[in-house]
């Protein structure tokens, strides 16, 4: 295992000392137990947005924190859910009252301690909704299994309901956009190479030099299926046409398109894939009118891309406009 | 035995807790065929963390013993296992709150309660490839040991042979919880991490209660 | 060689019509010959900036043309200087008539294409002053070679470059800053891995399962020296403390501070490296004022990291925060 | 052959275009252990280009030929070699402008304008480990030929292998100038990429004008 930390038990850790040297006017870091939190939380009257996760996945949660998009952060250890003692202080920083929005990604262990989590602040009197982002097409969906992974759109809702409290929009509507924008995004990834937990020091799986993996979780978890290596628009194919086929975006539709690098993926290749999708979707009727290229959420050194699809009408991309000032995610201010 | 004390139930916890000091590789291995190959390194994690808490602040009673592991399961397991095995500590400890001591009914009933947060928190079923498919073959074992006048050492014993008995069939289960749920059919022919960590709770308090 | 791309010889057309479809509105793209250009070019009475280098860095520099940075840059093959008539038809496309600056890495390839495409531009009446960026501490500097390579510096040149021009300044005042910010920045990279040139097919270089290359280039050249795999902190005193020997920057100088990704170490390793960089520096008496964090200056997928430090003064300062607004950088617009 | 015309050069540009395609890895190869690994990519995707141009618009004589050449590398190679040798080809064609056929004497007033051009643009010198390190010794052979009264084809033969010992003489140099000067005394012991298809042009113009 190569990579540039120094103790494999201090990665989280060093990490967030260093966002917080690095970003000293935007967010504020505690160290025990870890969050993040916006430099000028809470923010009077404002509906708070907190989110979080194992880490691995940078920029997402952590920088993303700011104006615009969310309160504060968990951060787990590296590709392990936070505990609820975080997400119950990081409630408690960043509430000012007017409720807080937490949006979960479907693992069961994010799910769970979350949902102590929200139990422990509504104890506390802090009003409390929680959204679980489920849009990985890849994953059978059932009512009796724990049913489709958060992964790409967990940013987009993060970016939109972000822009809707920034509005001083109630909670519950706040909420309401979140399962929106969840209800209208779907993804789908892939890995040409797998990534190594540091604490685990191998690679989580092994890929042939010619194999590639579909399907692909953002912990390094298998896929749907392991294929030889295909070009960036059969890729595309199989990605957005998985995606398409799940029936929620279909031909008519004005979409976000955000093609996102698993993390050792390079810009060069992430817009040929972006070529390779807006030829895709132009040939079955869909008309990309937004789009997010780069890597957001992320699986440490994997190279690998996913694909999401958001479903636009006037208020979500009113709100994906409006200004963001995030480490992660800037613009408009 | 025929009853248990505070004394007793931290003997439990630390016989648990070197048991999964011991196994953590192994259920780590378990984890990493069919999860994310870390419900070992977070196990350890927790029950290290629970006999921190315990010996920094000695509980005054076995209620206040659960509750104290509770919440460093809680605080530092993280992932599926931490809020589960965490809900599980916090029931019993209320379901025997203000006991001195433990005949084997009351650790019957402390068990019911545990296994049914579990249930109520994860809404996992027998069958699903869970912690749930060790622990309530578990809890039918003591229970009708208990039904048939057993003490408690002699029903843990029960209940310990039966958790090893469920934790071997789900081997051949399709998981329907859990991050092994993602595999859909190719998670069947692996033993369950959690399953596994349930059994070695149980044979801790077997060890520790039997004599 | 596993890689998200179509065919190997049109790794860099295919990823032009992605960045032209991506941005439509921020910026144009002439596939004959290649170059990317701001939609709103030329912009009449602003000194226009051109840079450009061999494509498999990107941002840089594609990525950075738009309000407050480039007018236009060339992109060649991967790793391979453009052409003059590139860079030509680039400088004609954004010349308004105040001149246009010409931002040039020093590589003999770069070097030479731009004089060339210079004495053309000149030839047809444009006013072209040329800057060599060589801002690479970990090649020996001598009158006899072909000196240190452009490296990190390039990027914060073209950012503040960028804001002067903005601002309406004249041509020789935009070169002299240009100068002014290679003068003041030294940098210094490493590699974990090497990377693959598509067209090559195989990793230009082979690094052992224990070892990294200090001093590397960002072509996958060989670097200083190879050793082991170091902490995150030690190969932060190397590079740094290279930077520092070079005697430009020392006790009592504010800098901005710009950890760069080589293009596969993620974001949670740099801010680990940022943290030890603020250490380093903090013990050696340097003020981190600002600071950029992020993969701008790339080599493909290679893993590794390079440490880029300009000394800063109001000037420089101001023109850093002002207003920019390229697909990859961005702030205040 | 005593002089060489167009349809010779022509030749002899067909004759180069095919070494270099068939030595493209090994050019690669050469310049990934001291350089970024495209020095036969680059020079590949030029001397193709030349040769499309030429088939495209057949050029009236040689100066028109080489001036082509020097077009198409100029905008097709890129990188260092680029420019370098588009100036050699352009220089070439300048020095024969207006001639029908070239004596020996011709061919080395050309070559040594051609070699000029690129010491003019590059800056190196003898011993930099470039492409000079072969094109030198091959001038100096093919100066002394002429002198001895030589014609084309056995000049252009000395050449040819002067070039080959002066490319082989840049194992050992410590590069001075273009990328695998970065290296330091780490270019050492590795052949200069240029230097080799420096050697590839006279060894195809050799073969080319060689009976
Ligand atoms: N919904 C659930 N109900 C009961 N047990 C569950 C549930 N989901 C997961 N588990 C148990 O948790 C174990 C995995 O724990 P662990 O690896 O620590 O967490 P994670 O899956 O978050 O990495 C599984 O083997 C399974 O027994
Ligand atoms: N200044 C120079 N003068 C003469 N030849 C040079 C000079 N710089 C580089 N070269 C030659 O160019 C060759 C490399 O060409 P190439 O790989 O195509 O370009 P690049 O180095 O830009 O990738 C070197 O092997 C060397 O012979
Ligand atoms: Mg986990
Ligand atoms: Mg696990
Ligand atoms: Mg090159
Ligand atoms: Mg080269």
């Amino acid at each position: 295992m190569k990579k540039l930390i120094n103790n494999v038990d201090d990665v989280v850790r060093d990490e967030l000392e260093g966002i917080q040297l690095a970003h000293p006017h935007d967010v504020k870091v505690s160290l025990d137990p870890y969050y993040i939190y916006r430099a000028d939380a809470p923010v009077q009257g404002k509906v708070a947005i907190v989110s979080g996760g194992g880490s691995g996945h940078e920029p997402m949660h952590g920088g993303f924190v700011g104006m615009g998009m969310l309160d504060a952060a968990c951060p787990g250890e590296v590709f392990t859910s936070p505990t609820p003692d975080q997400m119950l202080e990081a409630t408690k920083a960043v509430s000012s009252g007017a409720g807080v929005l937490h949006i979960v990604k479907n693992y069961t262990g994010d799910v769970l301690n979350f949902e102590m989590a929200a139990d422990m602040a509504r104890d506390e009197g802090i009003e409390v909704e929680s959204v679980v982002i489920d849009d990985d097409v890849a994953v059978q969906d059932s009512l009796y299994t724990a049913g489709r992974r958060g992964v790409g759109a967990t940013v987009l809702a993060e970016k939109i309901c972000g822009a809707a409290a920034e509005e001083g929009r109630p909670l519950s509507e706040v909420a309401d956009l979140c399962r929106k924008v969840n209800d209208n995004a779907r993804s789908m990834g892939m890995a040409l190479t797998s990534c190594t937990v540091p604490a685990a020091g191998k690679p989580t799986f092994e890929l042939g030099e010619d194999e590639m993996e579909i399907g692909i979780g953002i912990h390094g978890e298998p896929g749907r299926e392991r294929m030889k290596v295909k070009s960036a628009a059969e890729v595309v194919e199989i990605l957005a046409g998985a995606i398409l086929d799940d029936g929620v975006i279909g031909s008519g539709d004005n979409v976000l398109a955000f093609v996102n690098s698993m993390g050792g993926t390079p810009l060069i290749e992430l817009y040929i894939v972006y070529r390779d999708l807006h030829r895709f979707l132009e040939g079955r009727g869909v008309t990309i009118t937004r789009n997010l290229i780069g890597p957001y959420i992320t699986s440490l050194e994997m190279q690998g891309v996913s694909i999401t699809l958001l479903k636009l009408d006037d208020e979500l991309t009113r709100l994906w406009d409006a200004p963001v000032k995030t480490p992660g995610m800037r613009w408009g201010a | 035995m025929n009853s248990v004390g505070l004394e007793e139930v931290l003997a439990w916890l630390r016989e648990a807790a070197a048991r999964i000091e011991e196994q953590k590789e192994y259920l780590t291995q378990l984890d990493s065929a069919i999860g994310d190959a870390d419900h070992g390194i977070n196990m350890n994690r927790g029950f290290k963390a629970a006999l921190e808490r315990l010996e920094a602040n000695p509980p005054e009673d076995i209620a206040a013993a659960l509750k104290s592991v509770a919440m460093a399961l809680i605080g530092k397991v993280g992932g599926a296992s931490g809020p589960l095995y965490g809900t599980m500590f916090m029931e019993m400890a209320k379901a025997i709150d203000g006991k001195e001591r433990l005949e084997a009914a009351d650790v019957a009933a402390a068990f019911r309660a545990g296994i049914d947060g579990i249930k109520a928190r994860g809404k996992a079923e027998e069958g699903d490839k869970t912690m749930i498919d060790a622990l309530e073959p578990a809890y039918a074992a003591l229970q009708e040991a208990v039904a048939s006048g057993a003490g408690v050492g002699e029903a843990i014993a029960a209940a310990a042979d039966a958790a090893a008995r469920g934790m071997e069939a789900t081997i051949p289960l399709v998981a329907r919880k859990g991050r092994a749920s993602y595999l859909g059919e190719r998670s069947a022919g692996h033993q369950d991490p959690g399953a596994t960590s349930s059994h070695l709770l149980l044979a801790a308090a077997a060890e520790a209660w039997g004599s």
